[in-house]
């Protein structure tokens, strides 16, 4: 793989960060009490750490990632939360919004797994992939202990 | 060739030597017979050899005075002084001890005289176990002398001698030539004394442990008591071939010995296995009664 | 060798030897003592080799089990109890439940009476075994001890395998028994029974055909039939003085009524007759065991259920509960204040009346050499003396 | 005497010709009997600890001692039997009294050592080579000394309790309740398992020995909802029950509400302690649940004037809106309310926190404030179609039972959900005759509701539907089609729980006139502001061991209950309003936190 594609795909999964960096910001301000920006904030500070940890990547130029996928709890196919979460949202709705946030870019690397022609990049895709995955399943174990407890 | 004196003694301490062993291994093994009539396995035969072992590299703590240690010396000393003066093989230059140096009446004194010593020593003691053991024991000890003195007596009236040798020698030639043939009331007689002199039921009133617990013996302990075991072992060996030689025909080698005294001793266990034990009043009238008699008829007999 | 109806009946007052004469010997039978049936000591005044006076000494097995029992819960003493009387502590265990179950209104079910009854006859027989190998033993005959503490320990191998001890049981627990027979057991206890009566034809032979037996024996520890009710003397002593007294026939407790036997007594009431008394019962036991093993109810529960033991409570109330040992009326007195534990427990044990009493009385004029056979042929146990 | 006497005795010799009775070597030869008392095995994993061989023990040769590597958990107090055999005299009563059964004994009984100290040991901890041993003393089959059963409890006919609001549980008698608290050993294992660490051993001691007085004192000591407690509670007490190791585990449940059922509430002031001197501090607490009544009872008995803010006409909280009538009956909860009161705890109802009461000014009000909100909120089923008119909110189904609303539930309904709220719920909707399906996404023995409410909901007539994972809800004329995916439990990772997985195509639909979502739910968090300075995670006001979210600012705020603890029970609640309590008191007297 030349430098240049691997510069270009971890670009890309920065971007992805950050722009789930700015998802949590912008839930942020419709936040209405102290206990919701609390939980957006714990997570929005989560994806400044993957952004700093691509960062790093970038800069040492090497994927340091596990190609294993977390178990998928499947709770993201079925939850409905299509709307966007009000100021009234409460823990359910904010978690949701993250189970399907971490869907939408594992489809996405997904996809980008199955169209890359370099193997290396490929590869990388993979490895991102997986890594969302795990994003998911931790948003999803915590959805089943904190708020379907009795289902 | 007649061995120089130094020679006999060594030879009188060989002769010890044997008996002694011969005596610890005929205790384990009546101790074994016995065993099996109780329906016990038994101990191992040599079992008194532990024993005085042990009781001999123990210490004693305890003194009461001279005469305490001296007993078990005369205790001894009169099995010792028993079996030097008698011939255990008839003929043997090995084993014929001293037997030339004294006679069948300084034997019965040696018999007595460790029983003396014992019943001093122990008395010394002041456990009233202890004088009574020595007081029964000495009581009885009177009584079975009398049967066994008559058939002695006769013995010697039928012999014509006092030397054991002499007799053993007039009993050569054929079994039938035995005492026990020639004169079967003294034999009867004396072997109704052995009972009592050895110590077995129901004879057994000087150590009986249910009555007055071991008795004399009750006192001593460690090396003292070993000293006693040896010398249980060298008295019982002294006596039986005394027995042997005055009504069994003598041993000329050491196997006829060894069968004739374990068959002798073998009595005293097959009466013993069989019955309890008399009062020192029912023993004493028991001896001077039918023994007596019986003595008293063999020496009769013998003088007629 | 005393005669028939030459009995002389000793003194009833002490005798007061000047002991200063020099004349007598005090000397002390026990408590370390081959010729003594326990921790015991008799302080014997021997004047030659007669006894003039005996003084019995107990305490040497002082446990406070009386004491001790009102510390413990009601279940705590149930392990306790049969160290009472050791050769023997199936009795123990028996009235002590028995005295519980009373109080408590409890009814104990059929199979565990059977059990219980299976049990005791057992235990009488090992400790007649016992007592014979110390009668013939303290006349010097070892042969027979030896013989039938091996009977002895034949029956308590049963004992093993019905209740896991040998020794102490801990069998006949309140409420019942703590478990039902295990597989082939009840042949063994025929197979054994076989063994002990082959073994007990051969004592008979061996020791009561025997010239110097008799000659101890015979004549020895005369108990006249009038003592009897004045000293409290029961079991095979008084039955043996002629007086017709037995409680398994009294008071028909456990199995007993249903069971086919026969009391059996004496009169000529000396140390011989009391052992062919006893021998007698050795063979009753046997018969009475084969009996029990035949009747007994196959199966059924064999322990009642009762409250819990950490918190049970009795109601308030006082009980005796005796039952025909070996040696006589074994008893509880149990005193119940309400409480979880007991307010008071006194055992009635035979060996305090024939150890102490009778025992001092009758050993007065007879031989040293006769008075651990004489002590035997009453047959005690003190650690019941000191309860 | 003839001749006889003289031969017969020499019959002794024909045993020297037979097999001696005695053997060579016994030690080898001679095991000891099947069930010989030898020395002690213990299977230490199935030991719990308890100790109940150490009670009976009449030597007091047996000691619990801590063992390395055994740490103490619920239902286990980590410690295990020690043997001294210099005290043993092998009575086997450890053996038949333990509770587990686990304390055996071997028939081994040789064993020989030169160092006194080794014949102490442990069983089953030190290895020994008996350990295992098949054979040796056990109990024997049909004894037991203890009751591995409990007595049963009358209840309403399932059939008649479906009819009406009726309580269910109808209490034991006197000698019902004596007989239960008789199966009780005090080993004390609950003691730790519960959360407020009641005084179990010994209220069960006072119902043995007649004394309910003492009993209802000890009840108070740590928990002031006894009428409530001694019939909805959790009982993880009796889940660390010694006596349910091998049997059913005591009754602590109904022996605790025989008590206080036992004794009028114009008594309870001779039995329980009097308030002390007023301390002139004044506290306010959010929440009229058991948590924050617990708090208030605990301060006002301190001398502390407290003032409780109750969202509600009525106080009890979760107790009384959550909780059914037929379980939990409104004069029992009003007792121990009443008694509470009765001290002089004032109960502002009506009066929800937020605007115009601020926690803000309620900090500059009171001299500390204690948070117990709980979790009103239910969550949503969350599948397309949940805004549905027909579906309906668990929670809010059973507050308006209690208020005496009219339901309209209609004639089929569906419980979405496996807690004990889907379970009160579906009750519910029975006894306003409803055909009931119960729907769970696992499996019933994965629910979360306590086994007896669903064994009971099931009696009662309601259809259990497992491993029905909701799809979406569609409208049917009004009414509401529940759709549905069957699924199959796949473990996917080893040591978690298994995961419902959808059956392709298992698709299942149902037309029901109400569907009942009671997934879980969550707290209201609205009236805690950023400027508090109640740092907040998760929805879930952070607090120290003691209940304290935060010291800064005017007055402290502790909180607690289910707002705060995981476990979410009202018995969890009552221990956290009686540590919150105590802390608050601490800090008020200012004897330190």
């Amino acid at each position: 793989m030349n430098t240049a594609s691997f510069q270009e795909t971890l670009d890309f999964a920065i971007g992805r960060e950050r722009a789930a960096v700015e998802f949590y910001r912008e839930l942020t301000g419709k936040a209405a009490f102290a206990a919701q920006k609390s939980a957006l904030a714990e997570f929005m500070a989560m994806e400044e750490g993957h952004v700093a940890m691509l960062t790093g990547m970038k800069s040492r130029g090497a994927v340091n990632l596990s190609p294993g996928a977390a178990v998928d709890l499947g709770l993201a196919r079925r939850l409905a939360a299509e709307e966007e979460p009000t100021a009234a949202m409460d823990f359910q709705d904010i978690l949701v919004a993250a189970i399907k946030k971490e869907e939408r870019s594992g489809d996405l690397y997904r996809s980008l797994v199955a169209a890359a022609l370099d193997p290396d990049v490929k590869a990388i895709f993979e490895r991102l992939e997986a890594e969302e995955s795990r994003h998911k399943r931790y948003f999803e174990e915590l959805y089943e202990t904190q708020v379907a407890r009795d289902n | 060739m007649e061995p120089t004196l130094l020679g006999r003694i060594g030879y009188a301490f060989l002769s010890l030597f044997v008996i002694t062993n011969y005596g610890l291994l005929l205790i384990g093994s009546m101790a074994r017979i016995s065993a099996k009539v109780q329906g016990r396995v038994g101990q191992p035969v040599y079992q008194p050899y532990i024993d005085i072992i042990k009781s001999s590299v123990k210490r004693n703590a305890i003194s009461h005075g001279i005469m305490f240690y001296l007993g078990p010396v005369f205790r001894l000393a009169g099995g010792v002084g028993t079996y030097m003066f008698i011939p255990a093989v008839f003929g043997s230059v090995v084993f014929r001890n001293f037997s030339d140096s004294g006679d069948l009446l300084l034997v019965m004194y040696f018999i007595f005289f460790g029983q003396l010593g014992m019943a001093l020593g122990a008395g010394e003691g002041g456990h009233p176990y202890s004088a009574i053991g020595v007081s029964r024991g000495l009581a009885q000890m009177t009584a079975f002398e009398v049967p066994f003195a008559l058939s002695v007596i006769a013995v010697a009236i039928q012999y014509g001698t006092l030397d054991i040798n002499a007799i053993v020698g007039a009993q050569q030639g054929g079994f039938l030539n035995w005492t026990l043939f020639t004169n079967p009331l003294a034999v009867v007689a004396a072997i109704i004394a052995f009972l009592g002199m050895s110590m077995h039921n129901p004879f057994s009133v000087v150590i009986a442990p249910q009555e007055i617990p071991i008795g004399p013996p009750t006192e001593y302990q460690a090396n003292l008591l070993g000293m006693l075991q040896t010398n249980r072992a060298i008295f019982n060996g002294a006596k039986l071939v005394l027995y042997m030689n005055l009504f069994f025909g003598g041993a000329t080698n050491i196997l006829v010995m060894v069968v004739k005294t374990f068959l002798i001793y073998f009595i005293n266990v097959f009466v013993g296995q069989a019955f309890p034990r008399f009062r020192t009043d029912q023993s004493i009238r028991f001896f001077l009664g039918v023994p007596t008699l019986i003595g008293i008829a063999s020496v009769i007999i013998a003088a007629v | 060798m005393r005669r028939q109806n030459e009995h002389v009946i000793p003194p009833e007052t002490r005798a007061t030897p000047d002991l200063s004469s020099g004349k007598y010997l005090v000397m002390w039978q026990g408590p370390q003592h081959p010729g003594i049936t326990g921790n015991m000591s008799l302080r014997l005044v021997a004047d030659g080799d007669t006894v003039v006076d005996c003084e019995t000494h107990v305490g040497y097995l002082h446990r406070g089990f009386e004491k001790l029992m009102e510390r413990r819960l009601w279940m705590q003493n149930f392990p306790l109890v049969c160290r009472i009387a050791v050769p023997e502590p199936d009795f123990n265990e028996y009235c002590y439940a028995a005295a519980l179950e009373e109080l408590a209104g409890v009814t104990v079910p059929e199979k565990a009476v059977w059990l219980r009854t299976l049990s005791l006859e057992m235990i009488r027989l090992a400790s007649f075994l016992m007592w014979i190998g110390g009668q013939a033993g303290a006349f010097g005959h070892g042969t027979i001890a030896q013989w039938s503490v091996t009977m002895r320990d034949y029956v308590l191998d049963l004992f093993e395998e019905l209740s896991g001890g040998r020794i102490y049981h801990m069998y006949i627990i309140p409420g019942g028994v703590r478990g039902d027979v295990p597989d082939g057991f009840l042949d063994h206890v025929l197979e054994t029974m076989q063994v002990i009566k082959k073994n007990l034809d051969d004592i008979e032979l061996v020791m009561f055909h025997n010239a110097v037996f008799k000659m101890r024996a015979v004549g020895l520890g005369y108990i006249p039939p009038d003592w009897v009710d004045k000293y409290g003397i029961t079991g095979p002593n008084a039955r043996s003085a002629g007086v017709a007294r037995d409680l398994r026939k009294d008071l028909g407790y456990l199995a007993y009524p249903q069971l086919d036997f026969k009391l059996i007594t004496g009169g000529r009431s000396d140390a011989f007759e009391r052992a062919e008394l006893r021998l007698a019962e050795m063979y009753q036991s046997i018969d009475l065991i084969r009996q029990i093993v035949a009747r007994m109810p196959k199966d059924g529960p064999f322990r009642e259920r009762l409250p819990n033991p950490l918190h049970w409570k009795i109601p308030a109330g006082e009980t005796y509960v005796a039952a025909e040992c070996t040696r006589g009326e074994y008893g509880f007195y149990v005193v119940s204040d309400g409480g979880d534990k007991p307010r008071r427990v006194a055992v009635r044990g035979p060996s305090y009346t024939h150890a102490v009493s009778v025992m001092e009385r009758l050993v007065r004029g007879v031989n040293i050499a006769d008075v651990a056979g004489l002590m035997v042929s009453l047959h005690t146990y003190p650690p019941e003396i000191e309860r | 005497m003839d001749i006889k006497d003289f031969i017969a005795p020499f019959a002794v010799w024909k045993r020297a010709f037979e097999k001696p009775f005695t053997v060579k070597k016994p030690i080898d030869e001679r095991p000891g009997a099947p069930r010989y008392r030898g020395f002690h095995i213990n299977d230490a994993d199935k030991c719990v600890g308890c100790g109940t061989c150490e009670a009976i023990c009449m030597n007091r040769a047996i000691d619990l001692v801590p063992v390395e590597g055994r740490d103490a958990k619920e239902g286990d107090s980590g410690l295990r039997p020690r043997v001294d055999y210099g005290r043993c005299c092998w009575c086997a009563l450890c053996v038949d009294i333990c509770p587990s059964g686990s304390l055996n004994m071997s028939n081994e009984y040789v064993w020989i050592d030169s160092d006194p100290d080794v014949f102490r040991y442990t069983p089953g901890v030190e290895p020994k080579p008996w350990d295992g041993s098949a054979l040796g003393y056990r109990r024997a089959e049909g004894y037991r000394l203890l009751d591995g059963t409990r007595v049963p409890m009358p209840e309403l006919d399932h059939h008649e309790a479906v009819k009406s609001f009726l309580e269910l549980v109808r209490g034991w008698s006197r000698e019902q309740a004596e007989k239960e608290a008789d199966r009780c050993v005090s080993c004390g294992l609950c003691i730790a398992s519960c959360p407020a660490h009641m005084e179990i051993p010994g209220y069960i001691k006072a119902v043995r020995d007649g004394d309910l007085e003492t009993g209802l004192r000890l009840l108070y000591q740590t928990n002031p909802f006894p009428e409530a407690c001694g019939r909805i509670c959790t009982h993880r007490c009796e889940e660390a029950c010694s006596i349910g190791t091998d049997g059913d585990p005591v009754a602590i449940r109904w022996l605790k509400r025989y008590i206080a059922d036992q004794v009028e509430l114009a008594d309870y002031s001779k039995a329980l302690p009097r308030k002390e001197a007023s301390s002139g501090k004044r506290v306010a607490i959010v929440g009229a649940g058991p948590g924050g009544l617990s708090a208030a009872y605990y301060l006002a008995l301190l001398g502390h004037e407290v003032t409780v803010h109750e969202k509600d006409e009525a106080a009890g909280g979760m107790l009384r809106y959550g909780i059914p009538e037929y379980r939990l009956p409104y004069p029992a909860l009003d007792k121990d309310i009443g008694y509470i009161e009765s001290l002089g705890v004032k109960i502002e109802r009506g009066a929800p926190v937020g605007e115009g009461r601020s926690l803000a000014s309620l900090r500059e009000r009171f001299d500390a404030v204690f948070l117990s909100t709980g979790l009103p909120a239910a969550y949503g089923l969350d599948v397309p179609g949940e805004k549905h008119p027909r579906v309906l909110d668990g929670v809010a189904v059973l507050a308006a039972a209690t208020r005496g609303q009219v339901l309209g539930l209609g004639a089929r309904v569906a419980v979405v959900g496996g807690g004990n709220v889907a379970m009160d719920a579906a009750r519910t909707a029975l006894r306003n005759g409803a055909s009931v399906d119960i729907l769970y996404r696992r499996r019933e023995e994965d629910m979360p509701a306590d086994p007896d409410e669903i064994r009971e909901a099931k009696a009662e007539g309601a259809r259990l539907v497992e491993k029905a994972i909701p799809l979406e809800v569609k409208d049917a004329g009004g009414k509401a089609r529940f759709v549905w995916n069957e699924a199959t439990m796949v473990q996917k990772e080893a040591g978690k729980r298994p995961v419902p997985e959808p059956i392709p195509g298992a698709i299942h639909e149902e037309i029901y006139d109400s569907v009942i979502s009671a997934i879980g739910q969550g707290p209201e968090l609205s009236y805690i502001a950023e400027a508090d300075g109640v740092e907040i995670r998760r929805f879930k006001p952070v607090v120290d061991r003691d209940g304290l979210a935060t010291a800064a600012g005017k007055a402290p705020v502790f909180a607690g209950g289910d707002l705060v603890n995981d476990r979410k029970d009202a018995i969890s609640a009552i221990a956290d309003g009686h540590r919150a309590a105590s802390a608050i008191d601490r800090l008020l007297s200012g004897k330190g936190a």
